[in-house]
């Protein structure tokens, strides 16, 4: 079978800590919920940790806010953010 | 297009008008604007950069207004979020809810407001004396969007 | 000079930009304006003539804001009130409430509001195509001024 | 003793029902309240009955809303209207 493909992005303190605005990152099988996506980057260690250690992160699946149980499918565009502050 | 999300300032008068153009069936018109302070958590504000999720945030502010008409029987509504760089005393969003009768618009107003610090994916940096710090959300936005629930 | 009553129409930008002239620690404003409808407890509506009680209305308006100032931490506020003919889709009222956040600007704004629909002593008469009538006071307008107490 | 002289404004609903917009008014020994007030002036029949007639009739003294039982001092200015329909 083929591995799944998202794009992942990250905004605001955590674009900042990450060094980076997203990437394309390809699912291992078996990954397939928000909280296996974050595992999965997070477990690259280094910097990708503080993905893991980001207190009350939200996340979005295709530009709709999502719950950590939520499915990711193949071409996805999820997001990782602190919480929000506009207004 | 009821929701905007751009760099430019606003006309709260030329956008009451143009929302309200050519009707004879509203006798409410409830608005909130947002503004730059110059003093945030203690410490001095000299500027504001605004960060938002390009497309995302149309679409949340999209949606919350339609929850909004929802809820509510009003009649029309406007919502203008700024981006990018700002100063203090500089206007950041404006909400404008239109109805037949004050109590929807105030609540409709109040709603779309709460649900937008909560739900609308922006985020504030804030220039300080002492260097540029990520403004924390707020425990009392929570519990202002809760009150909806 | 915070409260006017007066039969000229108003500039609901101008109104808010005076109003904030020169200040950067105002974090909110929230407005309502009052308009004329065309129908009203179902019978169309030609013009309004708004009568009042000159000398009370702006004793009873300036009050008012008193009283909103002591219950909330808002910095500053104006009230207009227009008189005489006005026509469907005219302004008939302004309130604009400005604090340093949200919650106490949209509170203030509804009870200013809510007061004055039960203590400032104005008092509509419509033309209807049957007529003239003198606007009745609603029972909603008594329970929303009763929410405050 | 020199009796009370108070001025007193009609308005609205009132103002047409009575055909006149006010009057001053020379008080009685013993009339001391808005209701007293109200009751001389509808007393003498005719139109002016609607003044007692009237449901939610509201009263200020002054200016300043008042009560039935308010009291009434030489100089006054007394207002009766209905319930007032502004904003």
């Amino acid at each position: 079978m083929t591995h799944k493909t998202i794009k992942v992005l990250y905004f605001a303190a955590l674009r900042e800590a990450l060094g980076t605005p997203g990437e394309t990152v390809e699912l291992p099988d078996g990954c397939t919920t928000l909280a296996n996506v974050r595992s999965l980057i997070a477990g690259r260690g280094g910097d990708w940790d503080k993905l893991a250690q980001m207190k009350n992160l939200r996340a979005a699946i295709n530009q709709r806010m999502a719950d950590p149980g939520a499915t990711v499918a193949d071409g996805d565009e999820v997001a990782f953010f602190p919480p929000v502050t506009g207004g | 297009m009821s929701v905007s999300v751009r760099e430019a300032d606003f006309d709260i008068g030329a956008e009451i008008d143009a929302l309200l153009a050519g009707r004879t069936d509203v006798g409410a018109v409830a608005t909130f604007t947002g503004l730059v302070r110059d003093m945030n958590d203690g410490s001095g504000v000299h500027a504001m950069t605004l960060e938002h999720y390009p497309g995302m945030t149309e679409a949340a502010l999209e949606d919350i207004v339609v929850e909004a008409k929802s809820r509510w029987d009003i009649l029309a509504v406007r919502v203008i979020h700024r981006v990018g760089l700002l100063q203090p005393a500089d206007r950041i969003v404006l909400v404008i809810v239109a109805g037949s009768h004050r109590g929807e618009a105030f609540a409709a107003c109040e709603f779309i407001m709460d649900y937008l610090k909560t739900r609308a994916p922006f985020w504030k940096r804030e220039d300080t004396p002492d260097g540029s710090r990520w403004v924390d959300a707020r425990d009392t936005d929570d519990s202002a969007a809760r009150r909806w629930d």
